[in-house]
């Protein structure tokens, strides 16, 4: 099966850079991406070019690894402090998309990356995120390998580990996955809900269904949920939202899942969906059974 | 990381937004009046729970015997089942008018935002209700404040331009970019007599992720209100809520983990608390997790829920088995979900330590609720 | 004759912004523009709100001023120190495109101000220029009336007062204007001669030839005749460079207008400006001449 | 404005660039060396200039008496018929390597440039004939500076992170940015021994138009070394620049007067000064500028070139007028072309004083010029 690129978002020629590839993390995740077959042409980490790691070569700066390797997307596991000047690197090399898996970084510098990001027309996906992974193309992640297999179904998702759970969820039932992206626990992410949908999932015709896990706090999906109606977005979306029993005023492990006052409870996010028209779980395990009633 | 009252207050003073006068009488400590002070006086309990105004836990005081009346009753009022930490007294600051003003670190907008009203004293939300109260000004995260921010805003509150307010404006949008707040509310800032304006009341998030950069610690004595476990989560990494139930629920990921207890819910059961030990979980953080949920809740029955990617099956069930031998726990109570990577050994390990072991999610969910009825 | 909006600049229905009005040039041309029929919706001065300036209404703010009027082009003439305030604000306001009169910015705030106006998609013209007109439609500048009838010669010019001149030049010998500009005398200039070719003057219609009066200082000319090299661009292009007896390393009255070093003559810009088939002019009134050549 | 080398070393040591140790002789003023200096110094001629190096206005010296000796020949040695207005003597410093280094606001680029190379010593154009000598790169006026641009360019340079020139690097751009610089060049950029990076030389231009914002003055000291003319042209708010014909050259606006310069070489003459009184000229600032030419540029004839569309033609005869009056000019060899706003008036003024009166640009051109045949 050949699967393509996602038009606005992944190219068909996916030649990865790894930003921090010489760390812990990075260097695990390389060499779990590799074991997927992604194309990771470099590696940057300063002071330490000349290296390899699996094989991966590493350069001091991006401009190096990309002129030398043609990489043009960046996943980046470099620690919080160092994000910003990453994430700005990447930017001004001429990399797109770029992936900012590192978690901890302050919305200050989150929000100023994010606007320096669209002025230059690139897009970010997390921070604190996952990744996102295209079954029979490339991972661009940290998501276990082996939950994952080429087919018709995206999903969306603010969660990383849910997210697992639910893709298993998915292949278990008989489907396979088109995109399975976290878009980051993160108070403010690079690309949300609505982006996706907007400039990205409308145009992708391999997708049949779209999986949407949102979770308390924002309002993301009451946004998502407008943009459904107000667009006629024609292909079934099917909902999950965890933390229907969180308490308010408490961060729930993410940044962003936090109920302030009376907004951004499950409730609230769920009947906005429902009213929209999305199928909506009450369980990730009743997700499997709405697919099949949905998709024909 | 929100901010008691009198640690924003303290920001603020050190940033250059006015506050009143006012002296600090920590729990447990004498309620005696320094020098300088005279009445009225405003005493008011520390919380981090909303709503104080309504519970009776502001007073404004005439005498030394309303003083001690009112530190003492504010001192046993409890708010959300907790008492306050702290009273703050601060000089009746005369004022003509109040209103509303924040700044805030935008979700959808992924900048800041300032909020502006002439309608102070109740909350923001609703205020956004009603046609035309409410002013929304985007502020971009490139150039940041500018002078016309300022206008803009003082037009809107003043009808023109006050200087005292777009200094404190100025002053507040340098504190949310330095000192990284997620917000930054005066809910009422008071209009005085001869126009200039001041903070009567503050309301602060500090970014969490900034730590790094800033020792912000001389503003966190609240910090002391935390819960010995919520520190010990902080230093280890892992996310402690505690909840109203009997069901002590811990996962890997946040997402996840809700899921847990949304499930538990779903079958009747009512969670304890939530534990998110996140991604790659150690030995050390499983078991200080599990350590605290044991001494902080006692719960009935503990619902451990893994789906293991990056995460090692077998790593869970030995941290598991280590942290019950240390413990003496009675796994009777214990229901473990494993699945994932190294699934078959983890299982292996926890059943040879005589738990139950799902596979299944919901499965487990149920029989965990099964166990506390 | 009814004359048409610029495509890409000037709209159709110009609704004129007059920033720093109450001040003794923005008073001044503005009267001025609205002698010349310039429909002049609006001025701006902090704490000047509710006055009247020759009947044009006074406001505080330019929110408040494009939300009452629905102006969409701003002239500003507030003062060097307050410019980069004033020009974000018309920026934020969503006025497009901003004519920036003021002279004396420091470079730093034009730099900035300009990358801003990029990332919001907003034209600017100047600073420290005399802006534009288009005869029969509209006058956002400073340039006097008298010298300008509806045509199809366009101008553009890095000068103010020798512009006037050639666009009297042009008249007389019997052609009207299309479109003159000054693009700006500074050092930094927010639309340069580049830019006006490819972004405007390609698109339009109503121009038959060009004259580009060029001086000392930089390399707009020669980047000039590079795209005109490259792009074949194919309307008549007259050319006039001033400071052919200029001496190096000297500012001649403009920031711009400095030769350093041996870079930036006015007979490097001549040659180039040759070998890509501009006719040049070495007199202001050998000008009307070659008009009369190349205009069929 | 540029500044002269030692006043951009004294901006840089300020601003955290490391510049040799050095000190200054005014000229006319005893040449001794102070305390705590020893020889090799390096003695060397403050022009604003280029080509001092070829012209033998750097010396090195080992003696009292070499140093005595360069002093005063560097004093009495022209370039571009200008004297140093002082001399720098600044300790020799042993190094390894001369590098390139400078940041400028960029025109075309619209943002901040950094311009590199590991050959230094010789002119930047130079540089960039060759390929691959010279390493440019871009910096976003929004982002500044930002760690990766230094450690690119001190890859390209060494190879590696070479902390003492990143912090360099890192100091260079706040001068730019802080004291609004249009280049901030140092070449050669001296590597030591032990790998760390020092400014030899120091070309410097302050933007003209940041003056409102800074008081840079105490850099200033070559101010000295303008004429008064220049002077009264920076205070009255005219372009003087002189020449060195015999044809004086004033008009309004910098293109109009830079093109009349041009038309009086294309019929043969020679222009002695180019002033710009600008738009909107009053009588003040004409009076003074035809005065600051009769000074300074004693020209054999003078041409007036108005175009007046702002400025009003009877305000410019009126100037002109009541100049020539009070310092009694010979009005024969003073041409005038005036055209535009009100020039009948203006003509009719001028022509009662007895001048010749121009409308058009070339005869006014060709008529100054055979004046001074």
């Amino acid at each position: 099966m050949s699967v393509k690129g996602v038009k606005n978002f992944v190219p068909d020629d996916v030649r990865v850079l790894v930003q921090g590839i010489t760390g812990k993390q990075g260097s695990f995740h390389t060499e779990q991406m590799l074991k997927y077959g992604t194309n990771i042409v470099a590696g940057v980490t300063p002071g330490k070019g000349g290296q390899e790691v699996h094989g991966v070569p590493v350069y001091d700066t991006v401009k190096e690894a990309v002129e030398a390797t043609g990489a043009n997307t960046s996943i980046i596991f470099v620690p919080a402090r160092f994000a910003y000047d990453a994430v700005l690197e990447a930017i001004y090399a001429g990399l797109n998309p770029i992936v900012v898996i590192t978690e901890g970084i302050p919305a200050n510098d989150t929000v100023k990356f994010l606007r320096i990001a669209k002025a230059n027309g690139v897009r970010i996906i997390g921070p604190n995120c996952p990744g996102f992974i295209v079954p029979g193309l490339t991972k661009v992640g940290i998501m276990p390998n082996q939950y994952f297999k080429p087919g018709n179904v995206t999903i969306i998702s603010r969660s990383g580990t849910l997210t697992y759970e639910v893709a298993w969820n998915v292949l278990k039932a008989g489907f396979g996955h088109r995109l399975v992206v976290g878009v980051g626990g993160d108070y403010v992410i690079g690309t949300n809900f609505l982006e996706f949908f907007d400039e990205i999932l409308k145009y992708d015709e391999d997708t049949e269904a779209v999986v949407v896990i949102g979770e308390i706090g924002g309002d993301d999906e009451e946004r998502l949920a407008k943009y459904i109606v107000e667009t006629g977005f024609d292909k079934p979306v099917i909902g999950y939202v965890a933390g229907r029993t969180a308490p308010p005023g408490k961060k729930m492990g993410h940044a962003g899942a936090i109920i302030s006052g009376s907004s951004g409870t499950a409730d609230a996010k769920i009947k906005s969906l429902k009213e929209a028209g999305v199928h909506i779980a009450y369980r990730p395990s009743d997700i499997p059974e709405i697919l099949k009633r949905v998709i024909k | 990381m929100f901010l008691l009252e009198y640690e924003g207050k303290q920001l603020f003073r050190d940033g250059g937004v006015t506050v009143p006068n006012s002296f600090i009488i920590p729990r447990g400590s004498e309620a005696s009046i320094p020098e300088g002070f005279s009445f009225p006086l405003v005493v008011k309990g520390q919380y981090l729970a909303g709503g104080r105004g309504k519970a009776g836990a502001v007073k404004i005081v005439k005498t030394e015997d309303e003083f001690r009346e009112a530190v003492e009753s504010i001192f046993n009022l409890k708010i959300r089942s907790s008492y306050p930490s702290h009273i703050l007294v601060e000089e009746f600051v005369p004022h003509s008018k109040e209103m509303y003003l924040s700044i805030l670190v935008s979700k959808p907008d992924k900048g800041y935002v300032i909020l502006a009203s002439k309608e102070g004293g109740v909350e923001v939300e609703e205020l956004a209700r009603k046609e035309g109260v409410l002013m929304k000004l985007y502020v971009d995260p490139i150039t940041g404040l500018l002078p016309f921010h300022q206008r803009l805003v003082s037009k809107f509150l003043f009808g023109g331009m006050n200087k005292s307010f777009m200094k404190l404006l100025a002053s507040l949008f340098k504190l949310v970019v330095e000192k990284d707040l997620l917000l930054a509310e005066i809910n009422p800032l008071a209009v005085l007599e001869d126009g200039s304006v001041m903070a009567l009341d503050s309301k602060v998030i500090v970014d969490d992720n900034s730590e790094f950069r800033h020792d912000l610690t001389k503003y966190y004595e609240y910090t002391s209100v935390l819960t010995e476990g919520e520190k010990l989560g902080k230093k280890y990494g892992f996310s402690y809520v505690p909840l109203e139930g009997d069901i002590g629920v811990m996962g890997n990921g946040a997402g996840l983990t809700m899921a847990t207890l949304d499930l538990v819910a779903y079958y009747g059961g009512k969670p304890a608390c939530f534990i998110d030990v996140g991604g790659g979980a150690s030995e050390e953080r499983i078991g200080t997790a599990l350590d605290v949920m044991l001494r902080e809740i006692r719960p009935k029955a503990i619902f451990v829920n893994i789906f293991a990617g990056i995460t090692r099956c077998d790593d869970v069930a030995r941290a598991i088995v280590s942290v019950v031998k240390k413990r003496g726990l009675d796994i009777s109570k214990m229901v473990i979900r494993l699945t994932g990577t190294n699934e078959d050994i983890g299982e292996a390990i926890l059943k040879e330590a005589g738990f139950k072991v799902h596979k299944d999610m919901d499965e487990a969910a149920k029989e965990v609720v099964k166990l506390c009825q």
